[in-house]
């Protein structure tokens, strides 16, 4: 069940890295969102006529729903200047999220840039607790970490200047540990972030046999899967190649169905 | 206040309650949006284009936004004719509400070919011809761009359907009167306009289109101010009604087309950033039509004073 | 930080310092905006449309505002090219700017004389041919929609003038690269793209335009997705150079025309919202060149990649 | 001298009737500012596609251009929201004012609207006393009272609904009032209103051959007269008519160079 509320901004605040954490009063959406799905939010202060702009659930926590964003262009600029108290509408929640029902795997969470919105997300509303993997280009990029922290989990950082953590790239730290991980449950990657890295993990998760959940980002018009216009190539069971809508049947995609190349 | 304005309409022999419907493509095939709003309250619905076969649509980028406007290329990806009636329809069906199948074809007898198999499909009121979609390489475009193959095109579906006949006409031939009247000849029973305005959109940093296909169509409130003016030329130059589309988000949108000539609209881009644009626009003329103590939608149509 | 790169570029013969002209219409006869830009800094400016005897144009209301766009029907008011030429080509003359006096005529033949008269005018460039323009009731616009006719008026004008001579076509046809063939066949040195495009806004409230000419033309942002567009059909079917324009506001706009393959561009209704748009352009595309390591801004020009 | 001039909001206040005042620090532009003068403003919060709006000088004292607005469409609802130290970019001063210089007439000021803001300002720049006409719907539409009498003029107020001055309209007053002026200098009108105000005040100065200079109001693109949007029709003094700009020309003219009807 979409909903469409109209959610007015309780706090707003910078968060580290350039990212900023708006929290709305949301009470139907929040109640019934899942992780690794969306809110589609139309920005009051952008011109009329601008389309809404599509941002993964941080937290839903009874009335509260937090969205982390940054600064990038014309729309979330503008969402700098929001204000305690402006009503933002919020369509939600939408898509297709990470399923965190208990299952005999060992989740294995790997955030770039705002991914680790959802995977925080995920990481709290799953009863296991796993590894997590965050990534960035240095130490303030590093954002969430107390998240999964604080649930039990176990984080490993890694920044490309190596001011936090590990250096180099988020991959590099990743297959490290797949070297040396000692030994346990068949691990399960759950990812959220630039495409380049959602590719490096299609690969990895093919060459070790794993599940992966991968949460792809694409130009959203509708966010409901009406106008088609954010779609992915999949390849379903029977072989056959087909469109699916990022905005409903993903944006989380089990990696071993995506198409990559497609002419 | 005086009593609720009469808001219905007949349009090519379909009566609707209002005279607001929902725009091909930008509604699906009605289900997607029925968690936001209520269906029953609309004029009708316009489903996205329909082809004989399942059809795959363009690679992405397929959508990017610009100045009050949107542009897109999905290429008319759809499901094929089979699939849509017996997936969609049945949940069609059971809405108190016009259903318009939009259809095209690669040939002039795949036209024929999708009109004649909904001849028999219960529950679809009328059929809106495409002729202009500006998203592929071949075909669509073509046959709305050049009179001669619109009569021909046009004539052919008449001949195989007795479902209400709409073709949506191309905004970017010079003389839409000509192209409304070659409609109105070759049996068309009422006229959309306008389907989205061919636009580019390049990345200057990669240097390439920002749509993987190209060009693409440019809809939403910039194409209004053109829209409006096709729609008043068209309609001065026919007998047959006009639905009348192109960047209407309020009451006052769709009045400027109803006055122009329109007798009925139609919201697409705008249900994007407001799901409930359409049934918005329906208690706004409303509104307007008690302001001015009209008694009837019908009175405002077609009013345009021009000096 | 590289050198500065190279910005000249050389349009019909006219060696401009950079790709960068104000649109006609937009900036008066030149002295209007004096006070606040550099005339001098600018690659070229565009006066508004001359013809051989003052022109009153049309009855207010003249202009009013679109979503991201500007209607107007000012109805090519001048003061005729006698006193144009007395009153304005000395200030004129006194600037280091290329000069393209915009020209057009209610018939063949005015077109020819006012062409003729510009022949040996010192301190004018180039003539751009306007021949689609939407807000004259007749003449203008119906030049530039017809193949045939452009080609004769084209022709006739080239006979009657050795100025470089710069077509100004109609975006409102189907077909451009025909168009644009066309004008190069007739003896075109260059081609401009685009003009504003026909559009009306409606006063729901008095159900009448709100421009008394009720057709107006379109300008500004709305309308740049279309104009890249065609810019970049045209440039593909001609040798000839092209100048783009459709609402240009900043360096990545113009970027997009000259990637799409013009090799200059103008601005004109952004120039309203701040005067030193153009010279904005200017330096944005400087700063663009000098990022991709380019060392001339004609190593841009056409280098659209699509696949 | 026409310049542009990025001024910071130094205070904006609500004025009474609907009215507002923002008080801009524009130094150039307000030394150099004339009675009846315009800028030209660019709404920061509008789109960047947006049109500047045109509006009349109020003050300009030092460093300091007042501007009194009424929201009435989409620029100026925008601008209500303008703050304390937000730029904005003024053209001006613009256009073709009204004199204030000495002459062997009475002045009397007749404003409609926001009128009463030019002619405020004239009254300030003129050396001679005068007699001023405001009018309105009802007493809380009346504005600038105090700053005609606090330079010794004779004000005289008309509402509609009779709640301040005289009831009815501003032209009933000031008929009232010629019908039985004592004698003295010849009337010079001078006035900016709504449009019907200004062609019921064409036909009192044509009756009773008085100079009246009316400011007039047109939708505006360049406002400094390129683009020929603006244009009023007039009869030059050779009896030939043409179309004058209001943003160059104007927006002050002679009443009796002034047609009205225009086919
Ligand atoms: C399912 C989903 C969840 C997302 N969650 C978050 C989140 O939690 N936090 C966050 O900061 N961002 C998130 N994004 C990305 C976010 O939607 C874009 O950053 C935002 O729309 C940019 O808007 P803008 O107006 O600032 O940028 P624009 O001015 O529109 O564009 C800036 C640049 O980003 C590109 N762009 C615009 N929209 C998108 C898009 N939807 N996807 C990819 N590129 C785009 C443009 O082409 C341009 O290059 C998510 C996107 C999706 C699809
Ligand atoms: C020389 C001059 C001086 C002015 N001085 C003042 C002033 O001191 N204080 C003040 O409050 N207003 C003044 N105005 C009017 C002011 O410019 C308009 O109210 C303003 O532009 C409306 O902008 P908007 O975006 O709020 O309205 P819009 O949304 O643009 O329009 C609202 C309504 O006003 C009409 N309109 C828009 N612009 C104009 C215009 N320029 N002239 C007439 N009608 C218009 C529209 O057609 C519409 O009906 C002046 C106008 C001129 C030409
Ligand atoms: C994403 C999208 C998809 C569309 N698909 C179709 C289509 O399949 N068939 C069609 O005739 N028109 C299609 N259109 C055009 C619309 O039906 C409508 O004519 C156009 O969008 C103008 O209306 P608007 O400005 O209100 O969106 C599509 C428009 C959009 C935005
Ligand atoms: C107010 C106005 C007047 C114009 N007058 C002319 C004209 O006289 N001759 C002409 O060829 N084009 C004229 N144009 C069109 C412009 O030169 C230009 O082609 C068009 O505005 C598109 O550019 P823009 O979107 O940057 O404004 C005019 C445009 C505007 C806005
Ligand atoms: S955004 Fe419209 S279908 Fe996904
Ligand atoms: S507003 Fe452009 S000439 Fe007056």
């Amino acid at each position: 069940m979409r909903l469409i509320e109209e959610a007015t901004v309780l706090e707003h605040v910078a968060f580290g890295g350039g990212y900023r954490r708006i929290v709305f009063r949301a009470p139907n959406i929040s109640r019934a969102a899942a992780p690794g799905q969306f809110v589609h939010v139309r920005i009051p202060q952008l011109s009329r006529e601008a389309l809404r702009r599509p941002f993964s659930i941080y937290r839903a926590d009874g009335d509260e729903l937090h969205v982390m964003y940054k600064p990038v262009g014309r729309g979330t600029h503008v969402m700098e200047h929001a204000h305690r108290g402006d009503v933002y509408s919020l369509i939600g929640p939408l898509g297709h999220g990470f399923s965190a029902e208990d299952r005999d795997t060992l989740p294995v969470c790997v955030a770039g840039g705002y991914g680790v919105a959802p995977l925080s997300f995920l990481a709290k509303r799953m009863r296991r607790k796993g590894v997590v993997f965050i990534g960035a280009r240095a130490a303030p990029d590093i954002l969430c970490t107390d998240d999964f922290a604080s649930v039990g989990w176990d984080v490993h950082v890694a920044t490309e200047d190596g001011s936090l953590g590990e250096r180099g790239l988020i991959t590099d730290a990743l297959d490290r540990w797949i070297a040396t991980r000692p030994a346990g449950p068949t691990p399960e990657i759950f990812a959220c972030g630039p495409e380049g890295l959602m590719r490096a993990l299609t690969l990895r998760a093919e060459k070790h046999g794993w599940q992966a959940w991968l949460s792809l980002d694409r130009p959203m018009g509708c966010g409901i899967g009406a106008c088609l216009s954010c779609v992915q190539r999949l390849r379903g069971p029977d072989g056959k190649e087909y469109w699916a809508r990022c905005c409903t049947e993903g944006p989380v995609f089990a990696a071993r169905e995506l198409v990559w190349e497609h002419a | 206040m005086s009593k609720a304005p009469d808001m219905a309409v007949t349009i090519a022999g379909i009566r609707m309650k209002n005279p607001v419907l929902l725009a091909s493509g930008t509604c699906g095939y009605g289900p997607e949006y029925a968690d936001l709003i209520d269906l029953n309250a609309l004029g009708g619905i316009t489903v996205k284009g329909i082809l004989a076969v399942p059809w795959e649509g363009n690679t992405p980028i397929r959508l990017t936004e610009t100045p009050a406007g949107l542009l897109n290329a999905i290429g008319l990806q759809n499901p094929g004719m089979e699939k849509f009636i017996s997936e969609y329809m049945p949940f069609l069906r059971r809405h108190q509400t016009a259903v318009i199948v939009n259809i095209w074809g690669r040939t002039m007898e795949e036209y024929g070919e999708v009109a004649a198999r909904f001849d028999d499909v219960e529950g679809v009121h009328a059929l809106e011809l495409n002729i202009s979609c500006p998203n592929l390489k071949a075909g669509g475009m073509e046959f709305g761009t050049d009179p001669k193959t619109a009569a021909q095109v046009i004539s052919l579906v008449r001949k195989r359907t007795r479902l209400p006949l709409i073709p949506k006409l191309s905004p970017t031939v010079h003389a839409i009167a000509q192209f409304a009247r070659v409609a109105e000849e070759s049996g068309a029973d009422a006229i959309s306009l306008i389907n989205s305005v061919p636009a580019m959109v390049i990345d200057v940093e990669r240097r390439r289109p920002v749509l993987s296909n190209g060009v693409g169509g440019l809809t939403g409130a910039a194409i209004r101010p053109i829209a409006v003016r096709l729609v008043w030329q068209a309609a001065r130059a026919v007998k047959i009604p006009i639905i009348g589309m192109g960047g209407i988000s309020c009451g006052r949108d769709a009045l400027e087309f109803l006055i122009a000539g329109a007798s009925a609209v139609a919201v697409g881009t705008a249900t994007f950033l407001d799901p409930g644009t359409a049934l918005r626009v329906v208690s706004e003329i409303e509104t307007y039509l008690q302001k001015h103590n009209l008694a009837s939608v019908r009175d405002v149509i077609g009013t345009l004073e021009v000096s």
